[in-house]
């Protein structure tokens, strides 16, 4: 065993030599949000992963910072009148890290891979009859109604992003993880010198062919290149120890600071902040199980509205109200659909009558599991605020503390809480999808098929559908405002506010930093 | 070496004491004696009485954390040893005064070979190189007639026999030709037949080299046999000072006549733990010598004790012929021996 | 000797059997079925039941620890649950700065507790061995994880001396290398320095009343030659005893050291298998740690033949 | 040397309390910190200024003033009841962490001196449990179950056991050699009465110093068993939690480490120092040694 083990450690030896005769070149040095874990961004919804894959894959369209679609490895395109038939044509030359060339088998491979698996990408799998190649570099998506939000889709920018893979890797079954990550996009994944846990590295992918032009880069949109030779996602957990690496120089990004720490970054020299779009970055939700008593009782949903105040839980995770916005709605605040629909339920914070509600939906003081992550920055504190405000109302509650990664794991189960399954978790989403009726799936109520938590509303899906559909802005809002109405009723989650977090960096050493609300962006940041 | 006549070693109203919990503990308490060159000179009493705090504090290797030597003189060929730096007493330590201790099985260090425990002492003190001194230490096995001396140099303690460990010990102590050897209870560790014999061969190597020997022994036996005069110690006082034949013919203190009673014959075997019956004979207790003490530090025990033996504390005077005694009663004493 | 140390290897032979045992059956108790959470997030049962079959989950205890010992005597220590690497790959990228860690603590550590301790009892009752027993009592209590924030909060964060985290590979460069472990080896070496000054005090003490110290007093020999040669190879024994018990120490301390230091060794990799419940990275740290501290506890066994002549095989 | 109290004044020692503590400052000293911290621990409730469990989020992150003694947390919980809490945990998993070790290792170390048959198999596990490093084997048993003060115990408890096994049986297999106990086993004494007449009373003074060192180390454990993320679950205002949740506002509040940290330290300290003092006055053997 031990000999193994050397001999391990000795061919680990040889990467190390071989970073310091390229000392020379660039290098860029992020902490990110999380570690990544995972290389397949469509098996997972983890935003760390999805960071990972627009390193290393191309998508066909990116959505700029208004959220118009923008083409991205498509060079031209078509819609036929009846809005039923999208003809993509790819960009010339364009090639995989490996040198192989990108060919429309395996984007279709890829979108049908992506469509099984995301949630938008499955609403618009629902409406394509067929895709199909005319050639190496066309191909065409029948559709069999004219919905709306193709090519959103396609350039979705938060998580589950419609990225191309080889052919050979898109055909794995979208349930299992893709053992490579080789994609078509400006950094190689350098998976031999990945430690999971402590860092990934990516090279510059020198097959990569941005888009001509110099468009300035907008969010995915734009043309997108390799700034720097060698990126370094180096993970550290304890994020003062990641803001005194930054103010030491030790690394030269930090994607989410902690927001007690802005001040002293603010101060620190060679350091700055950096607000990442016009909308909050980030939403709060509590999610109940559905499928369970007490939860499978829309009363006892509602009543758990009254035990949130969000200003005590927008405190606990922000402090400080410049950064963080109370929301009493389902769509972000602050964006174009945002509507108070109904919002009123939000506003009566009431712990007692939150008692009495769920006594009259027939709760009867059974153990209520809360799945309490230990080692998330927002939602480790978030979660701690709900299981106080709950027992303080004399709610019995039974709050199982682990990693996030294991909520991830629980949250999936849909056993009865007793039986390994839960009540309640928390978690948080992204601001640009949650502003969007259709991109926003924590929205949806699609039963089984749906996230965890499952709720269960064919008028819910409905309206989503009609949104998708809609031609008028003004029809929009209307539907929008009657969606987040019903979903308030039928409480699909339950919003806890809106913050965002502003990124940090050496401005001594870094610029071109492309802002994109919700999943940071590596690319076009040169190194001085 | 100058070579003035007189004493090598002159030792006055030497005090020495240790703080303890209980207070301080007056070990040797205004003892004085001359040696003479070449001369042995024995050192008696029973354990506790203060005489290997006597050896320790002539040496200076009195622990510095709880002991001190208090007041007094001790000159070495006229030097005065209490004032010398602690640099200058070592480089006398082992070289000019040397010492052998009880304990042959626990004084020489057991993971240090034999050879390399002597040569290191005349590396010190001679400035030779370690092959000479591995020679000296060979020398020196042969001198103390260990067989097979040259394998032994490099043996650990634990090889040898304890009477083997005492010639080493010996041979370390002379390496150096010193001019005083201070031997504390050098056999009383030793079965009978080599207790003899490691006498017989300090006694013979004294008169080769014209070393100076001060023999600490609780053993009147040892006594008689080997010195040439005796001083006889009671709770950190002398209390008696004779040449030998003098104090075994007529013994004037009576702690001294209370030692000679108890004298173990030479046929009684040793106990279990190797040593033979110390003299715990003279009934009562030892006193406590934290506490200051009035009159004679005898009385209690002394059948021939007065009053004034308990109040006022009784000098040393000369009975005659160099015999000192410090008692008030000598006469009656002496009438009735 | 060499017939010893072949019959003390073959002796551990059945301590790391015990280990195994525990290690397999520790995980077999583990709640939660290891094949779902494999399958990942939302897997039909379906999945669940070809992961299960695909690792041997389905078959009897006996027989999957029988497969599971052939492996391990292979030295393959199965498949990651999260990263879906092998366990030695994970196990091998994080030795170096594990090791470098302990080396480095343990070299600074006895290199400077063991003089302190002697002069110490040299000292005896006197303020440097006032101060040097009162360091070693502050420092067994002080929780290692306190101490390391304070040594960052100065040494990094207000006087920028030293690196605040990280670790930085040989390969790098000497200098780098050294810079990013002395807070941590500080940090980690302290409870370790107290320990082992400690014994070397009472162990030295204890020697220093012996009559063989008196003989070289005697002997006026140099004070430094009493004390390293005389004394300190007689109070080797329980010194160097107690400097392998501290490696158990510091193996444990690695493990927060390394956490507060953002350091990528074997103690980041054991917090992170755990709380993510990665079953068979544990199995193999745990295996790859009690094999660790068999080994050293063998060289401390050997070390003590060269220390006291009086041992023999 | 040739002279010592014990020698020469072996009967004037009166005993008083000044001379005690004198004689013994270790054990004084420890004694009364963790007196201190009991008395703190039990009255718990009545010290604390305030519900430890409290969260005020606008009062997070207060630094130490007349109304937080000891500042507030990110949750703006009141850190001076919460430290006065982490007390009760830290005393509550030392002491029991040391009462149970103790108890089954004394059982088992008594089964294996005494019985060789016992021996071989126990003292194997037990060698294959020490090999394993506590933390690592701390942190892998609470994984398998729900965090909860049992189960850290439990895991502490576990790895803690062969340390004492050691202990005794070595007490019980000098005890055993020993001409008297031959003697009386020859003479056909019954093993029940061996062991409670002569055997256990001697294996009590290692056992209590031991017993101590224990209850240190696994306060300590505890504390790191949370600060890992791996000990009782985090609302619990253990010290180790506190500190652990505290830890990322180091350089903004750090009254929410050093406090904590602090009177883990003192904790620590007290009970090695009655240790030290025990071991000192009760098995002068170990003393030397140690």
């Amino acid at each position: 065993m031990f000999k193994r083990i050397l001999a391990g450690a000795l061919a680990l030896a040889v990467p190390f030599a071989a970073g310091q005769a390229l000392a020379q070149e660039k290098v860029l040095k992020a902490v990110m949000h999380a570690d990544v874990r995972v290389i397949d961004p469509i098996w997972t919804t983890q935003t760390i992963a999805n960071i990972h894959g627009m390193l290393v894959y191309d998508t066909l369209f990116g959505n700029d910072a208004q959220m118009r679609p923008q083409p991205q490895m498509v060079g031209k395109y078509e819609i036929s009148p009846d809005k039923l038939t999208y003809t993509f044509t790819l960009r010339d030359n364009l090639k995989f890290g490996d040198g192989s060339p990108v060919t429309t088998k395996d984007v279709i491979a890829s979108l049908k891979r992506w469509g099984a698996k995301d949630g938008v990408g499955q609403r618009l799998m629902s409406y394509v009859d067929k895709m199909e190649a005319v050639d190496d570099k066309t191909f065409r998506m029948v559709l069999t109604k004219p919905y709306g939000m193709v090519l959103e889709s396609l350039g979705k920018t938060n998580s589950s992003v419609a990225v191309i893979m080889r052919e050979q890797e898109a055909k794995t079954d979208p349930q299992t993880q893709v053992k490579e990550a080789v994609g078509s996009g400006p950094f190689n994944f350098a998976k031999d010198q990945w430690v999971p846990g402590s860092k990934a590295v990516y090279v510059k992918n020198p097959h990569y062919v941005p888009r001509p032009g110099n468009e300035s880069a907008s969010s995915f949109a734009g043309t997108k290149y390799a700034g720097v030779d060698r990126i370094e996602l180096v993970w550290i957990s304890d994020s003062q120890t990641a803001m005194s690496a930054l103010i030491n120089g030790e690394i030269d990004f930090v994607e989410a600071p902690q927001i007690d720490f802005l001040p002293m970054l603010e101060k620190a020299r060679g350091v700055k902040l950096m607000k990442t779009g016009n909308l909050d970055s980030t939403v709060g939700m509590i999610r109940l199980n559905h499928l369970h008593p007490p939860f499978n009782n829309p009363k006892a949903r509602q009543a758990l509205y009254h035990l949130i105040n969000q200003e005590d839980f927008l405190r606990a995770i922000v402090g400080n109200p410049e950064y963080y916005k109370v929301c009493h709605g389902l769509l972000t605040c602050g964006s174009p659909l945002a509507n108070d629909g109904g919002s009123a339920m939000l506003k009566d914070y009431n712990p007692k009558k939150a008692l009495q509600l769920l006594k009259e939906a027939g709760y009867n003081g059974e153990p209520i599991v809360v799945l309490q992550a230990t080692d998330h920055n927002t939602i480790t504190p978030a979660t701690q605020v709900l299981v106080q405000a709950m027992r303080e109302a004399g709610i019995n509650v039974d709050a199982q503390a682990m990693d996030w990664g294991t909520v991830v794991t629980r949250r999936a189960k849909k056993d009865p809480p007793a039986q390994g399954g839960w009540n309640i978790f928390v978690t948080t989403t992204g601001g640009v999808g949650s502003s969007n009726p259709v991109l926003h799936t924590w929205l949806g109520a699609a039963c089984d098929k749906g996230l965890f938590g499952w709720p269960c509303d064919a008028k819910i899906e409905e309206l989503r559908n009609a949104y998708a559909f809609a031609q008028t802005d003004e029809e929009k809002k209307k539907i929008a405002t009657e969606l987040q109405t019903r979903a308030l009723e039928q409480v699909v989650y339950i919003p806890f506010g809106q913050w965002t977090v502003p990124l940090a960096y050496r401005a001594d050493r870094l610029e071109g930093i492309v802002p994109n609300t919700g999943l940071a962006v590596l690319w076009n940041i040169k190194k001085k | 070496m100058s070579g003035a006549p007189g004493p090598i070693l002159e030792v006055r109203d030497l005090h020495t004491q240790f703080s303890t919990l209980d207070g301080v503990v007056r070990a040797v308490d205004g003892v004085s004696f001359d040696v003479a060159r070449g001369e042995t000179l024995g050192i008696v009493g029973e354990s506790g009485c203060g005489k290997s705090v006597t050896a320790m504090s002539i040496l200076r290797l009195i622990p510095r954390e709880t002991g001190r030597i208090a007041s007094g003189s001790i000159k070495f060929e006229g030097e005065e040893l209490t004032s010398l730096s602690e640099e200058e007493m070592k480089r006398l330590r082992g070289h000019r005064i040397s010492m052998i201790f009880q304990e042959p099985m626990t004084s020489l260090n057991p993971v240090l070979t034999v050879g390399t425990q002597i040569a290191e002492n005349v590396v010190r003190h001679l400035g030779v190189s370690w092959k000479q001194g591995r020679e000296r230490a060979f020398e020196m096995l042969d001198l103390v007639r260990i067989a097979d001396s040259r394998r032994r140099l490099d043996e650990y303690p634990h090889q040898l026999s304890g009477g083997m460990r005492q010639r080493v010990m010996i041979a370390m102590a002379l390496s150096c030709d010193p001019q005083v050897l201070i031997a504390d209870e050098p056999t009383t560790a030793l079965d009978v037949t080599i207790q003899a014999q490691i006498l017989d061969l300090m006694i013979e190597l004294k008169e080769k080299t014209g070393t100076a020997i001060v023999l600490i022994t609780h053993d009147l036996g040892v006594v008689a046999e080997t010195t040439e005069r005796v001083v006889v110690m009671y709770a950190g006082r002398k209390v008696e000072q004779a040449p030998v034949e003098a104090l075994f013919e007529e013994p004037l203190h009576p702690y001294t006549r209370g030692l000679m009673r108890a004298i173990p014959r030479l046929d009684v075997e040793a106990d279990a733990a190797g040593t033979r019956p110390r003299l715990q004979e003279i009934p009562g207790l030892v006193p406590i010598l934290t506490q200051p003490i009035v009159g004679c530090a005898f009385a209690p025990r002394c059948s021939f004790a007065t009053d004034r033996c308990r109040n006022e504390r009784p000098p040393l005077v000369d009975a005659g012929a160099g015999h000192l005694v410090a008692c008030w009663e000598v006469d009656r004493v002496r009438r009735a021996a | 000797m060499t017939a010893y140390i072949v019959r003390r290897l073959f002796a551990t032979l059945p301590v790391m059997a015990v280990v195994a045992i525990f290690v397999f059956f520790l995980i077999r108790f583990a709640p939660g079925d290891p094949a779902a959470i494999i399958a990942g997030e939302d897997a039909t049962a379906e999945a669940i039941a070809q992961v299960r079959m695909k690792l041997g989950l389905d078959r009897p205890v006996l027989e999957q620890f029988a497969i599971w010992s052939l492996q391990l005597l292979q030295g393959d220590l199965g498949i990651s649950i999260f990263s879906n690497l092998p366990v030695t790959r994970l196990i091998a990228q994080r030795l170096e700065p594990t090791l470098a860690l302990t080396l480095s603590t343990l070299f600074v550590a006895v290199a400077l507790a063991v003089p302190i301790g002697v002069v110490a009892a040299w000292k005896a009752r006197k303020l440097v061995d006032r101060l040097v027993m009162g360091f070693a009592v502050l420092g067994f209590a002080m929780p290692v994880f306190v101490l390391a924030y304070i040594l960052i909060y100065f040494f990094a964060v207000q006087w920028r001396l030293l690196p605040v985290q990280g670790y930085a590979p040989i390969g790098e460069g000497f200098w780098p290398f050294v810079e990013s472990l002395i807070l941590p080896s500080v940090a980690l070496g302290v409870t370790y320095m107290a320990l082992i000054a400690r014994i070397t005090r009472a162990s030295m003490l204890e020697v220093l009343a012996q009559d063989y110290i008196r003989t070289a007093n005697s002997k006026g020999l140099a004070t430094d030659r009493v004390l390293l040669l005389h004394a300190l190879k007689n109070a080797a024994v329980p010194i160097v005893t107690v400097i392998g018990i501290g490696i158990a120490l510091l193996i444990s301390g690695v493990v927060i050291t390394e956490t507060v230091f953002n350091i990528p060794g074997l103690g980041r990799l054991t917090v992170d298998a755990v709380l993510k419940r990665d079953y068979p990275v544990v199995q193999g740290l745990i295996l790859v740690f009690a094999g660790a501290k068999v080994l050293v506890n063998l060289v401390i066994d050997i070390s003590y033949a060269f220390l006291d002549p009086r041992i023999r095989y | 040397m040739a002279v010592t109290a014990e020698d020469l004044a072996p009967d004037i020692r009166r005993f008083s309390l000044w001379t005690a503590v004198r004689r013994n400052p270790t054990i004084a000293i420890g004694a009364v910190l963790l007196a201190a911290l009991l008395v703190i621990a039990i009255f718990a409730p009545w010290i604390a200024t305030s519900d430890p469990l409290k969260i005020a989020p606008v009062n997070r992150l207060r630094p130490p003033s007349e109304r937080w003694w000891f500042g507030t947390d990110q949750f703006g919980r009141d850190v001076f009841s919460r430290t006065v809490y982490g007390a009760r945990i830290s005393l509550i998993v030392g002491l029991s962490v040391a009462v149970i070790s103790s108890v089954l290792g004394l059982a088992l170390g008594l089964a294996c001196g005494y019985f060789r048959r016992v021996d071989g198999v126990v003292m194997r596990v037990m060698d294959g449990l020490m090999a394993i490093p506590s933390i690592l084997l701390a942190i892998a048993l609470i994984t398998l179950s729900r965090p909860g003060l049992g189960i850290v115990i439990v895991a502490i408890v576990i790895p803690e056991v062969p340390r004492i096994v050691r202990v005794v049986r070595s007490v019980v297999l000098s005890i055993r050699s020993q001409p008297y106990i031959e003697s009386a086993i020859a003479g056909g004494t019954k093993n029940w009465k061996l062991l409670t007449r002569h055997i256990l009373p001697n294996t009590l003074a290692p056992l209590i110093v031991q017993s101590t060192y224990v209850c240190a180390s696994a306060m300590l454990i505890e504390a790191s068993l949370s600060f890992l993320g791996a000990g009782v679950p985090p609302e619990v205002p253990s010290w180790g939690n506190i500190i652990a949740q505290g830890r990322n506002f180091f350089q903004i509040a750090p009254w929410i480490v050093l406090i904590p940290g602090g009177f883990l330290a003192v904790t620590v300290l007290a009970v090695n120092l009655l240790g030290d003092g025990l071991r000192d006055r009760l098995d002068p053997r170990l003393a030397r040694r140690l």
